[in-house]
């Protein structure tokens, strides 16, 4: 078994999708940033509302900020959140 | 040479600027920004604002902003203190400092600091207004607009 | 909505800043500088700055800049504090504080703010230098510069 | 007797004409910063040094800042000067 991935949502992101953190195994073929929001949109209607199509979610991969090319590996701290609004 | 923090608790401001020219004899000016919860947004009242953040991240960025603003301007020192938790109108919610030999790079460094802290730190801002509704605010197309002018290359 | 003070004592910027704020919950940000008595002047070490000024027309120059201020600039209010006599090197010389709804207006009425007092208020600055000499300081064509870019019309 | 005017001089300006404040009746023919300057000037060299064609002796007239054509009238406060160095 590999590492699990770590996953965080903020703010909106968080209300919609119902938690704030799970761990789960890589699923079978995700291996970018793009292909891990496709497969979570599939999970039910609050992961396809929170990760609409054409939304302005933002991802941190490790602490820093990612783009939807971003690779993901096993262990790593995968983060989605709104555009930040702070200061 | 930059302090950054993340923290419930008020700041204060004159002690932050008295840390931050401790011992030393060679700065000219200090620029510095405090942002405050004002009562209204859209025209409706707020009664509070909570503040969310991602911690270790938010560090991890906020030392990134200071010290990209150190590579960038000629300070001797930086300040970032934003704070989290559940504010009432009034309130402090950040302050920037930045303390150079000359006040033109100063206050440019500043202005940098909060521009890119609006934009680079994982931090959310949740208004609670007074009809009891809670609502997250939206990112501002003029602090990307305001960010954008540092960027180069 | 000015407040404008020439005093030798020290001032508290977390004081002034209070002030400023008080009893008001409209204000987004406030930009600040201080400026400080720099230890050299042109490589050579100073002891100490002693600042001579035009009673009088100090406040009344001083007044007028703080009013100039708030009609260019989208303020909630401002403060000048500016000392006079003998300062040591670290020592805080100039305090101006600018408030305002949002924080571009905020920071850019500190910077003229600051361009405008070295140009405009009638102080002047002597530095005593280590080797026992005494001079005064001679006005930067780059504060002039400074001060021109708020010219219009 | 018309009034006097009220002549201050400030920091090195001050120093090499030796004094900080005096009271004087305007001159006859002296309507201008300009026209005070000239018979300043004439005084001694204290005033000759300080006041030296080139230099950059600034003025105010009732503690607005004066040019050299702003004319004088009794009763008037009249500041001598350098560019000013606070801030």
């Amino acid at each position: 078994m590999s590492q699990p991935v770590r996953i965080l949502y903020f703010a909106w992101l968080r209300e919609r999708v119902g938690t704030a953190e799970e761990a789960l195994a890589l699923p079978e073929g995700v291996g970018t940033v793009a292909a891990l929001i496709d497969w979570l949109r599939a999970r039910g209607p609050g992961f396809a509302a929170a990760f609409a199509p054409g939304g302005s979610v933002r991802c941190a991969v490790n602490q820093d900020f990612a783009t939807p090319q971003t690779t993901l590996a096993p262990g790593d701290e995968i983060a989605f959140f709104p555009p930040v609004t702070g200061g | 040479m930059a302090t950054v923090r993340v923290q419930a608790e008020p700041f204060d401001v004159g002690a932050a600027m008295a840390a931050l020219g401790a011992g030393r004899n060679d700065i000219g000016g200090i620029g510095c920004f405090v942002g405050t919860v004002r009562d209204t947004a859209g025209g409706r009242k707020i009664t509070a604002m909570t503040l969310e953040h991602y911690p270790g991240m938010t560090e991890r960025a906020m030392a990134a902003i200071a010290a990209e603003a150190e590579a960038r301007f000629d300070l001797l020192g930086c300040t970032l203190i934003h704070r989290i938790g559940t504010l009432q109108p009034g309130a402090a919610i950040v302050l920037v400092l930045a303390a150079a030999p000359h006040r033109a790079a100063a206050l440019a460094a500043t202005g940098f600091l909060i521009d890119w802290l609006k934009t680079r730190a994982p931090f959310w801002k949740k208004e609670s207004f007074a009809d009891g509704a809670a609502e997250w605010v939206a990112a501002h197309d003029a602090d990307a607009a305001a960010a954008a002018r540092w960027q180069h290359g």
